[in-house]
């Protein structure tokens, strides 16, 4: 067993508190990234897992066991540098030989384990290389190698792909989730990129200026982000997110949007559990995808806008709108049939809203 | 990387003792220059740390030449020998360092001359003694001995290969793309030098310069034979300190060590945030 | 990086050479002016008898010429050997003496903790004092009433009244105490740079694939040390055999001649045995000798270091 | 305090006891202030009636004047001659130790001139001393012999150094201007106490190549104090059967230092004599000279060496031995060491050189003793050794400093001049009683003399006399920096234990006998036989 639990953990560097009261349950042989913007936390979060720094309070239990006396180099875990931190006046072999050495484990069982992983890794070719003659790719494949060899039952990786090219990066990524069925390790994955987090990890912990946002499966948090921050984060274009004010215009629920004019709100049973927060300063949120594009005067929910911006990417085609003080991204298929300055209506449709609270963030009326 | 707490306590502990010994010859030193002459007469048997009467006159010796103390008034006064320890000390550094820099960087960049590396190595390696009976005569030849520029320039020879060496370890890390990258914005190899280069090993430099510094001020030897009476330089003076009355006048040469290390420790404090990252030899390739 | 020979040199390198050419040229002219001379003064003095005594200048050498007689005397000359050999041996016992303890120093210093740097200032204090004054401060601590035997006798309890400067073994001993007290912070701060020069990031990674501070150090710290170690080494061997003013403060070369050093050899027979020749012959044997090591030593490393790059 | 300093004579041993350390501490605090000249021919008024120079302007300055037909006058005079010939320099350039310097810089006494400003005022000609630690010195004359720098018109050096630099041509030899100028070196009533010493300070190969300065023989003190306490006197004679006190054989000199080691508050070594390197060779010669009737020579006649006969090898174990009796320490001292552990108490008796007393038995100006044994001190004759009705009684001059001419001097004849103006008697009293330097009598004249009573004390100046006209001379040939140096490592090398006598007494004479081949044995034996004329000749009855 090797479930990972952080219990109140928190890290303050003089004034500077960089981890806040932080709980998580990470099961066992579970992949759980870490996903936030650069200094929310999420790496001394990894290094106090790794025992490379100790927190403040709270503590650490892998298993169940405290590991608050327990060294680093005896909490048998592999970890992977964003830099690799590879030996650098080794050899591969040596590199991936060290863990298995500094263990005192058989030479006879070393070789073999070496052998297996550089078939895994592709490296055989590589072996009695010196490493500072290697590319970054096959550095990345050493230093994961060098950590997988002694087969850790938990295996940290901090940012492990930022350095390496697209194409290599979509394959290791597969890799990764290959080398985690292989070997059932509990992975913990520090990463800022909310595209590999959601396709490679089976939970995602959304972290912000040292306290944790959100915890849930790569679904929940993509559609049900628990506050403005995180749905913010996830997507690319991220989510809409327009101030508003929720009224009660006859009855019905409304948004209104000040100078963009005012939205009915088909969700019932959103709105049902907004109850609460009637005649109140709310933000309203949407995902890109989620709006449609309409002629005007239909009499859906949504508010009259102007194209103000079409922009192509690839795949798919992002359409700028505007009206007022506001504007929103609406993602389309590629070739979307749309003119500059068309006067269209963004429709919002039913079930696909979020509310938050102006004040907070929070969302609103999430079960 | 976290330690337990009694890790910290041992590395003090062995800090604290490391330290202690490396400060009692100069707590030691710094006592003794306050001592009057009776205290420090070794074969009384009665050596102790603090002076039981503190006294400036040692200083009141070494820069006026008498102390109420010492009957014997001494015709020398350190004056002039700090000074003259300041002026060949800093000017040999200079030579050092100036023609050390520009030797390195030519033979590290350019392949050029020749056996200089081999040349200023076997310069430093054999004892001075062996060879000052030559220079000595040479010096006399030139009427360099006994002037300011004569024992400069000798220092300057003996520290060159200090200077050269470790200033040519350096200027082999140097990453040549950047000085290439500026060769192609139309800066001359000299430019390159004196723009690119030399900034980034000032640390290096500065580092260098201490130590050519530090080993030209302990010089004794090549003081000794080199001067007579205008150029003496610090240690040389400090012989002087005995005298009949009272045999080798041990606390005016622990007041006047006490000065004498001013100067390399004021230049050591001044640069030493550099010292450590400017004294790797170029051998931290990564 | 290999280098590409090329016949024809581009007009940058041309500049370059040029350039470098100049630049060595002040440390050439250094060079030949301090070897031309005396160099060949050396030689031809070295060929004859001539010294102070004989009442005439050195270039009447030719006078006394005895082509190497002086040469030979050398290797029956068991006082030069016999400074040789305990000079060998200063540098045998005090520089890894120095090393190992700068090794430890530099360990101590390796990572940050409060006050490092006032201490870290005070460790490099021995190597700022003029050896002359610190071998007359150890002087005064070695006396048999002195501060040393005084801390001796706190510490065991029992009046400790060893005589230190005046038997051969003591003295040879307190010479390299006082050599070792005054060199170590030296190479504490060679050591010490190579040492905060690893890469803190591979000494995390090796922690947490399971090496213990031992096996960080001998596998990761060393190995990337090897180069400043030797550095570090080679300048305190060659300087450590010139070793000179503290020892000739604190024994003269005494008891008899329990603590002569070669360069306190050579001061006697330049001044006292005034034999300036032979001192001019050997001035020339420990040069020779020397550069044959220095050149083999560079010869081996560079071997080395292509066998490394291959 | 300087009323009492003018009392001429007849003054007791506590009078000049104080006197001489009132003149100290006021030597010290007139130094600071401008140093004492006069302008014009003023001085030339206060000088005695028919006297042409000298020191003025204090009670007893007569004494050390002197008109045209005396030593120093007719030096002054002819260096005005040569000046006023054009053949001398504005400067005269002097190599001197550190701490001697003070003879010609001090004002002595107090109230006096300082004998620089006597030879500025009286020829017009400038001295400017170039001062060297003592250890240096030598290698500063042969440096300056050698390069050919001409740096320096008057050379000094140890005695025995006469040999070296003569046969470097870096002095020149003295005998017809003495002649020439009429030194009063030997005189039988004021100079050297013997023609056997003249011939040892002044002369090598017999040929006058320098002007002595020090006399620096090694004068025996003792504590007398001990000697005459009842408890000791009684327990002494019990044990040895003879009361204690000055010994008169080296046998019972060991005997003193058997008894007195451990006695005493502090607890005191009966043996202070120099044993280190270097310093302790003038001990082991005291010992070694007194071996024969009426010398033990270090060389026979035919050259062979004697250091490793029977005498010198009992010579160098009786040596040993008295290691017993002495600080264990003493091995890495200098004669500084030697002299504080005397001061402090814990020595019985110290053999060296001339001036122990006047730095120890000394008195501050408050009047509280100025060592741990003012006024405890005797002196004594050296030890010697009896052969029948015979004893043979000896010391030795051991370093000293002499005054030499340097060949490279353009103006060599007053180079001469100044030292025998300040090498005459008559100067000389005055140079040596000055307590700024270290220049000690041995001259007839210096220890006629008051002021140098004064500052040597009473009871030790007759001492002084009777030990310099018992010394012989160190080997003062050629080479003997690197023979002493033999003996010396040697020496200590058996006193630690890595030889026996026999072997350091065998290697020792080896190693002479190659330096006398390699100089040329005929000249050397020559030269050797030549300085035994300096050897003194003086027995005493026993």
């Amino acid at each position: 067993m090797a479930s990972i639990e952080l219990i109140n953990l928190t890290k303050k560097f003089g004034d500077l508190t960089a981890v806040n009261d932080l709980n998580l349950v990470i099961p066992d042989k579970e992949f759980v990234a870490l996903l936030g913007p650069s200094g929310c936390g999420k790496t001394t979060t990894m290094n106090m897992i790794a025992g490379i720094e100790m927190p403040s309070e709270g503590s650490i239990l892998f298993g169940g066991e405290d590991m608050r006396t327990i060294p680093a180099n005896k909490r048998d875990v592999g970890f992977v540098f964003q830099n690799y931190a590879i030996f650098t006046h080794m050899t591969v072999r040596k590199n991936l030989e060290f863990g298995l050495k500094v263990r005192g484990v058989e030479k006879s069982e070393i070789k073999r384990r070496v052998q297996n992983m550089a078939d895994l890794m592709r490296l055989n070719d590589r072996l009695d290389w010196r490493t500072s003659k290697l590319s970054v790719n096959e550095l990345q494949k050493v230093a994961i190698g060098r950590s997988a060899v002694t087969e850790p039952e938990i295996f940290l990786l901090d940012e492990p792909l930022s350095n390496l090219d697209a194409a290599f990066r979509a394959f290791m990524r597969t890799e990764l989730k290959h080398l985690q069925h292989e070997f059932q390790q509990t992975m913990v994955y520090v990463t800022h990129d909310q595209i590999e987090a959601m396709s490679l990890a089976d939970r995602i912990a959304v972290l912000d200026m040292g306290l944790l946002q959100q915890y849930g499966t790569p679904n929940e948090v993509y559609n049900k982000p628990h506050n403005t921050f995180v749905a913010n984060f996830m997507g690319s274009p991220s989510m809409n997110l327009l101030p508003c004010r929720l009224t009660n215009g006859g009855g019905d629920h409304a948004l209104d949007f000040g100078d963009a004019g005012t939205s009915m709100i088909e969700d019932g049973e959103l709105m049902r559990r907004c109850k609460l927060a009637r005649n109140a300063d709310v933000v309203f949120g949407m995902r890109p995808e989620d709006i449609d594009i309409q002629p005007r005067e239909v009499g859906r929910p949504g508010i009259d806008m102007e194209v103000s911006f079409v922009e192509p990417i690839g795949p798919r085609t992002v359409v700028h709108l505007s009206a007022g003080s506001h504007s929103i991204k609406v993602a389309k298929d590629k070739q979307y049939p749309i003119e500059l300055g068309a006067k269209v209506k963004a429709e919002f449709p039913k079930g696909r809203c979020h509310i938050f609270d102006a004040e907070s963030g929070n969302a609103i009326g999430l079960e | 990387m976290p330690k337990p707490l009694h890790s910290y306590i041992w590395r003090y502990a062995l800090i604290l003792i490391a330290v202690g010994l490396a400060l009692l010859p100069v707590a030691w030193m710094a006592t003794m220059a306050f001592k009057p002459h009776t205290e420090w007469v070794t074969s009384a048997s009665d050596l102790h740390w603090w002076p039981h009467q503190e006294t400036w006159g040692n200083f009141e010796y070494i820069f006026t030449g008498q102390t109420e103390a010492v009957t014997v008034s001494h015709e020398r006064t350190a004056g002039k020998p700090i000074l003259a320890s300041l002026v060949t000390s800093l000017l040999g550094t200079l030579i050092a360092v100036v023609a050390g820099t520009l030797g390195a960087y030519a033979v590290s960049r350019f392949k050029v001359g020749g056996n200089l590396p081999l040349g200023v190595l076997q310069l430093r390696l054999f004892p001075p003694l062996a060879v000052m009976i030559p220079v000595m005569i040479m010096w006399a030849f030139l009427g360099a001995m006994d002037t300011w520029w004569g024992l400069s320039l000798i220092y300057g020879i003996v520290t060159l290969p200090f200077a050269f060496w470790l200033m040519k370890t350096f200027f082999d890390e140097v990453p040549r793309e950047i000085e290439e990258a500026a060769l192609v914005e139309g800066c001359s190899w000299f430019r390159v030098f004196w723009k690119v280069t030399l900034p980034m090993v000032k640390e290096a430099l500065a580092s260098t310069a201490l130590f050519v510094f530090i080993l030209n001020w302990s010089d004794y030897v090549i003081a000794l034979l080199l001067t007579r009476k205008e150029w003496v330089t610090i240690p040389v003076y400090m012989n002087s300190l005995s005298s009949a009355m009272s045999g080798q006048m041990y606390g005016a040469k622990a007041a006047l060590g006490l000065i004498a290390a001013l100067p390399p420790v004021i230049f050591g404090i001044a640069i030493q945030k550099y010292l450590v990252r400017g004294l790797t030899f170029g051998a931290l390739k990564q | 990086m290999t280098k590409k020979k090329k016949p024809v040199l581009t007009t940058l390198e041309r500049e370059g050479k040029t350039l470098g050419l100049y630049m060595t040229l002040p440390a050439q002219l250094l060079l030949l002016f301090i070897v031309a001379f005396p160099l060949c003064m050396q030689l031809y003095v070295s060929l004859s008898w001539w010294g102070p005594l004989d009442g005439v200048k050195w270039y009447y050498a030719y006078e006394s010429l005895n082509w190497f007689g002086n040469y030979g005397e050398i290797f029956s000359d068991a006082k030069f050997w016999g400074s040789l050999g305990r000079t060998f041996l200063i540098v045998a016992v005090v520089v890894p003496v120095e090393f190992l303890l700068g090794l430890g120093l530099a360990m101590l210093f390796a990572d940050k903790f409060p006050g490092k740097r006032v201490f870290y200032s005070i460790m490099l204090m021995p190597m700022m004092i003029v050896p002359a004054v610190a071998g007359y401060m150890f002087f005064m601590l070695f006396q048999s009433s002195g501060p040393i035997n005084d801390i001796l006798s706190a510490i065991s309890g029992t009046k400790v009244d060893t005589v230190w400067l005046a038997d051969p073994d003591l003295a040879m001993i307190s010479v390299m105490i006082a050599d070792i007290w005054q060199w170590t912070p030296l190479m504490f701060l060679i050591l010490l740079a190579g040492m905060v020069g690893v890469p803190e990031d591979q000494i995390k990674a090796a922690t947490l694939l399971g090496a213990n501070a031992w096996h960080r150090f001998w596998r990761i710290v060393l190995p990337r040390m090897k180069t400043v170690m030797i550095i570090a080494l080679v300048i305190r061997s060659v300087e450590c055999f010139k070793i000179f003013d503290i020892l000739y403060v604190m024994t003269g070369g005494g008891p008899g001649v329990a603590t002569k050093s070669i360069s306190v050899y050579i001061l006697d027979l330049t001044f006292k045995d005034l034999e300036w020749s032979y001192v001019a012959a050997i001035g020339l044997f420990i040069l020779v000798a020397l550069s044959l090591i220095a050149v083999v030593g560079i010869y081996y490393m560079q071997a080395a270091q292509k066998k490394a790059e291959a | 305090m300087s009323k009492k300093m003018k009392s001429q004579s007849g003054i007791t041993r506590r009078q000049a006891l104080k006197a001489s350390a009132a003149g100290a501490a006021f030597t010290a605090a007139a130094g600071i202030g401008p140093r004492w000249l006069k302008s014009g021919d003023a001085w030339a008024a206060d000088l005695a009636p028919g006297m042409t120079g000298g020191p003025t302007g204090f009670a007893g300055a007569e004494r050390y004047q002197y008109d045209d037909t005396m030593s120093e006058g007719r030096a002054v005079a002819a260096a005005r001659k040569l000046k006023a010939e054009g053949k001398a320099p504005e400067t005269l350039r002097i190599l001197m130790a550190d701490g001697a310097i003070g003879h010609f810089t001090n004002p002595w006494p107090a109230d006096g001139p300082t004998l620089q400003s006597i030879w500025e005022r009286e020829t017009g000609i400038k001295l400017e001393f170039f001062s060297v630690s003592p250890q240096e010195q030598f290698s500063k004359v042969i440096q300056d012999v050698t390069t050919g720098s001409n740096a320096y018109d008057v050379y000094t050096f140890g005695y025995a150094a006469m040999g070296d630099l003569s046969e470097a041509n870096g002095i020149v030899p003295l005998g017809e201007w003495m002649d020439k100028h009429g030194a009063d070196f030997a005189d039988p009533e004021r100079g050297m106490p013997t023609p056997e010493s003249y011939n040892m300070l002044y002369k090598y190969g017999g040929e006058p190549m320098s002007v002595c300065y020090d006399g620096d023989a090694q004068v025996w003190v003792y504590r007398k104090d001990l000697t005459e306490d009842p408890v000791h006197k009684a327990a002494f004679a019990d044990k040895y059967g003879w009361e204690p006190g000055p010994p008169r054989t080296w046998a019972e000199a060991d005997q003193l230092a058997e008894y007195y080691t451990g006695r005493g508050t502090p607890e005191m070594l009966g043996n202070g004599n120099m044993m280190s390197a270097f310093w302790g060779i003038s001990t082991w010669y005291n010992r070694y000279v007194s071996k024969d009737n009426p010398n033990q020579f270090l060389f026979d006649d035919e050259g062979n060496t004697l250091i490793n006969t029977d005498a010198g090898i009992a010579a160098t174990e009786e040596h040993i031995k008295s290691l017993d009796w002495s600080d264990k320490g003493g091995l890495g001292w200098q004669w500084s060491e030697y002299y504080g552990a005397m001061a402090a108490g814990n020595s019985f008796m110290l053999g060296t050189f001339s001036n122990c007393p006047k730095f120890l038995d000394t008195v501050n100006a408050d009047g509280s003793p100025g060592s741990a044994v003012t006024g405890k001190l005797g002196s004594f004759l050296p030890p010697g050794n009896q052969f029948g009705d015979d004893l043979v009684r000896r010391s030795t001059i051991y370093l000293g400093n002499n005054g030499g001419v340097s060949s490279q001097s353009a103006y060599q004849e007053l180079a001469y001049l100044f030292l025998q103006w300040s090498g005459s008697t008559r100067i000389f009293s005055l140079l040596t009683g000055n307590p700024g330097g270290f220049f000690d009598p041995f001259q007839l004249a210096n220890f006629a003399d008051p002021l140098v009573n004064q500052s040597y004390h009473d009871y030790h100046v007759p001492i002084i006399e009777g030990t310099v006209a018992r010394a012989v001379p160190t080997l003062a040939i050629p080479g003997q920096f690197a023979m002493h140096n033999t003996l010396s490592e040697n020496l200590v090398t058996a006193m630690t234990g890595g030889m026996t006598a026999k072997e350091a007494m065998d290697a020792t004479a080896k190693s002479w006998k190659k330096h006398l081949r390699k100089k040329g044995e005929d000249k050397m034996i020559g030269l050797i036989n030549a300085a035994k004329s300096g050897w003194s000749t003086v027995i005493d009855k026993a």
